[in-house]
């Protein structure tokens, strides 16, 4: 699917499509590896919880047509929150939903709008579960995301580079969660044993914004 | 892994079906979204009460379905909360006009389902009040994390708002209630063994033969400390010093007091546990008025226990008394 | 070995002082020699009902002694059938002037103990009957061999004897209900897992991680066959075959379906075993009216579970249903 | 204690008493021997059971006066009918209280006389549990020493010395219990996988058969 022409300063819908679906297959790919990780700190979960709702999430594209990437990114949205359940439910849906609100009839997405997509996502993810960077949770992989777009934006950077840098940011945040003590989640249960070991929920975040670098670079 | 199942990410399906198919004059399943109602849900003029979380705890949600306890009960996916629309079906399925009480217990997870389904209950004109429960007292509790997690009391919160609502009580009134027996209950957990979830396959976490683990969750959470293998005696020590300390607990009180199987112990042991926890509250002048000992918020096949103890006022004591019939709480019906 | 105990040697007696501190009003425990019997024993004018085996089974048989079932129950030590003056003591104890019924499990030790007992018992001048259980079909039955073992059948026998009881029926009577739900009840019992007696601390077998036992006593016996681990519902049609085709259970037979797990099984797997043994009578014609799903003749920490059918009549099937009050089996009451 | 004379023609009360003593320490020595055997094919207790009985056993012995051996074993055989339990209980009490019937009043035995008293105990043990020799179960031990009893009674042979060819026949009967399938008792269930196994009662009684020959041998 040729959804981004080369060095092109925008993404379509068939782009973020192919996000999604890039995101899907990660997940599906690393779903044994996120159990280990929620089994280590939290309840061993986390893979099969998001493989369920990206699976839901996928079905539902198939079903998909127009342009409005923010009515797409809604619906992903909503499967998640209705199938995922635990923490990463509500967290992801939030995430994908707020995407959507701030995406909503937008047709392409340049540098900046994806920047104020996933911001708006993160925001509403710290909204729903009160987490701040260190605390060791997918928030600490999204913020260096979010910082990493904003740099890519004021430089100038065409949308397929900037999701490159968002995700290399983001592989960096979600490294830094290793040594952290966590403070939200199942894994605070844990306090100092929780240290040594990578958030699932930030490898996940990771595992996202490699998609949409994957999804997005030229091909 | 060794399990009576078909297929893992079969296991929460097939267990409702076979839990319809056993009660079928009682519950009402629905399985998308999945959630249990007693069999005459509605029940009109009466707040209706739901409880929720992830599976693997059975009975708890769907056994306590019944008269004088949850109207209606949404099991998740195993350890792993379920979803806001299910809560929302429920929640409309028991309302009977007079609000719904939700009975959630303190995870990061379910707290947050159960907040979105609240805010769609409450745009669709639904009142519904919510009880946090957080009991265990192996979790350090502060502002800055999840809290303390919910455990034991929350079947003893569901009984007593289940017999508040019976006795057409309001919805705020119910969950006040349910508030105070949070208030009044504490919880503490031990594992001779891990479990394993049907996804992964493989135990939560790894323990000695000579060694278990004090302060675990209910989710196979490893515990707060890990000390060798110790008598009876010992272990109820650990559990009940936490517990009595906690709120704390003094001489003159009386309580009701749980031992709960985790899953895989056997009821000859949990009267063991009984017997040593009688002896360590009555040495601290504290009187267990109602006891109960059994499997009733387990992990699985997780071998080891829990005490949960509620301190007891007339009221509450009236309200545990009244009459329940559920599968797996019955008395007085 | 993990296990929540003090010492080997004190399980029984410290498990039955949880039992007495656990249920004060409703039971009371003698120590020397042990039996457990109803807190209002002897009920003038009924016949008493008491039965007695190994401990290890628990429920079995302390927590059916209340109203509706047994007046009494004997424990002996784990696995090992109690002693007659054990016995003896239990029906002097339980004899309300109309004689006593002695429910015994087929075991070779439990009937020599029992028929010792019901001897002294006749020197005193009670009339005692005995209903012996021998319901489980792994087992060959041969007048040349120690016979079909007793196992969940003796539960209902103890609920529906308990019943009949309670109506005033004669102890010739209520002996004769008791064979008659023996006759018309089968049973087959398997095992995922090994169980380890307190006492010996080491697993009665050895299961591969692949493997399952299928055919198991109550007692840590091996089973009839060993075979690699399968889904619920291969197992169901294992023991449920069995089961069916000795009677054999026919297409238009309306039955009592216990699925019971052996102490180490968590619910929501008998669910699921529920559900397919509801699909396999279903297809033969065969209607579960009655059903019951949780921890009832167990066999310590083993996981795995067993299978009882009781085909009902009108009779039978009101017997059931007459109220019941013990700790374990509670209805109407 | 020299409770037997050199040569011997009768035991007394207290070698009766020595022999009960023994058997007690040797269930004690070979408590987890016994449990092992029966694990394998039974429920793993006869080792616990026994010793359990012939505990209470010599406790009632301390208290043990007169000279009346059948009064004594009586007194055994009851200790053991009310604390063994299991198989073991009423087949081992049947043994001791047929035995004392057997003696009752007497102050000594002869060889005629032990000959009679296992005799009437090895009815006993058979009226109750209906085994035929032949079925895996302690009546293999307790028959051929029976019959060495009764040879040895023919050939007039002394007391200490008839003991000792009888716990000889005792310990074939045992060993040949291996290759057979048990038809009575726990065992049975398992059918053909009972044979190569020695069965625990028959291991019991020899044991009962060796005491008595330690008890009563020239000392
Ligand atoms: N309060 C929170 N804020 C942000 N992320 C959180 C929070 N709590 C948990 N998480 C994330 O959720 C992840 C766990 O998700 P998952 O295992 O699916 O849910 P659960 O913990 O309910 O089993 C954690 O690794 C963490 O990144
Ligand atoms: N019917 C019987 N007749 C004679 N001996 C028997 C009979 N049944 C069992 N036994 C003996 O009892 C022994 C088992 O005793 P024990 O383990 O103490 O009792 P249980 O089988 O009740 O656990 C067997 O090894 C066998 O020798
Ligand atoms: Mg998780
Ligand atoms: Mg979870
Ligand atoms: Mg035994
Ligand atoms: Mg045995």
């Amino acid at each position: 699917m040729g959804c981004v022409t080369p060095d092109a300063d925008t993404i379509d819908h068939a782009a973020v499509v192919a996000w999604i679906r890039r995101f899907a297959a990660e997940i599906d790919e690393h779903r044994a590896e996120l159990v280990r990780l929620d089994t280590a700190i939290g309840d061993g979960d986390h893979g099969t919880n998001m493989d369920r709702g990206m699976r839901k999430v996928v079905e539902k594209l198939d079903g998909a047509a127009g342009d409005d990437i923010g009515a797409l990114l809604k619906a992903a949205g909503m499967a998640l929150v209705s199938s995922v359940g635990g923490a990463a439910g509500p967290l992801y849906g939030t995430l994908f939903l707020q995407m959507g609100s701030a995406t909503g009839g937008a047709a392409t997405l340049d540098t900046a709008g994806l920047t104020q997509a996933l911001e708006a996502g993160l925001r509403g993810v710290q909204a729903r579960g009160k987490a701040e960077p260190g605390d060791k949770t997918m928030v600490d992989a999204l913020v260096p995301a979010v910082e990493a777009l904003h740099r890519a934006q004021s430089d100038g950077v065409a949308v397929g580079e900037a999701a490159r840098l968002a995700a290399a940011a983001a592989e960096e945040g979600m490294k830094a969660t290793i040594p952290m003590e966590a403070r939200k989640g199942r894994a605070s249960y844990l306090g100092p044993r929780s240290v040594g070991h990578q958030d699932p929920g930030a490898t996940s975040s990771y595992l996202l914004l490699r998609s949409a670098a994957e999804a997005f670079a030229n091909t | 892994m060794k399990k009576l199942i078909n297929a893992p990410d079969a296991v929460v399906r097939e267990a409702l079906e076979g839990m319809e198919l056993a009660y079928p004059d009682r519950l009402r399943v629905s399985y998308d979204p999945a959630y249990i109602v007693r069999a005459d849900a509605p029940v009109a003029g009466k707040v209706g009460i739901i409880s929720g979380g992830g599976s693997g705890h059975e009975p708890m949600h769907g056994g306590f379905v019944g008269p004088g306890m949850l109207d209606g009960a949404c099991p998740g996916e195993v350890f792993t909360s379920p979803t806001p629309d299910q809560m929302m079906a429920a929640t409309k399925a028991v309302d009977g006009g007079s609000g719904v009480v939700h009975i959630v217990k303190n995870y990061t997870g379910d707290v947050m389902n159960f907040e979105m389904a609240a805010d769609l209950a409450g745009e669709e004109g639904i009142p519904v009040e919510v009880v946090v429960t957080n009991d265990d007292v192996a979790v350090q509790d502060s502002l800055y994390t999840a809290g303390r997690r919910g455990v034991g009391i929350t079947v003893i919160a569901e009984k007593i708002c289940g017999a508040a609502a019976e006795e057409r009580r309001s919805v705020v009134d119910v969950a006040e209630l349910g508030r105070r027996v949070n208030a009044e209950g504490r919880s503490m957990g031990m594992a001779l063994t891990a479990c394993t979830t049907p996804s992964s396959g493989e135990p939560s976490f790894v323990l000695g033969d000579d060694e278990m683990e004090i302060g675990i969750g209910i989710h196979g959470e490893p515990g707060r400390y890990r000390e060798p293998l110790a008598p009876a005696s010992v272990v109820v020590d650990r559990l009940a010093s936490a517990v009595v300390e906690d709120l704390p607990y003094s001489s003159g009180d009386q309580v009701l007091a749980m031992v709960n199987g985790m899953g895989g112990t056997p009821l000859i042991e949990l009267f063991i546990v009984y017997r040593e926890l009688h002896a360590f509250l009555e040495e601290r002048g504290i009187t267990i008025t109602r006891p109960l000992v059994g499997n009733y918020i387990t992990s699985l096949e997780m071998a080891g226990c829990s005490i949960t103890l509620l301190r007891l006022d007339d009221e509450l004591t009236r309200l545990w008394d009244a009459p329940v019939n559920t599968p797996a709480l019955r008395w007085g019906a």
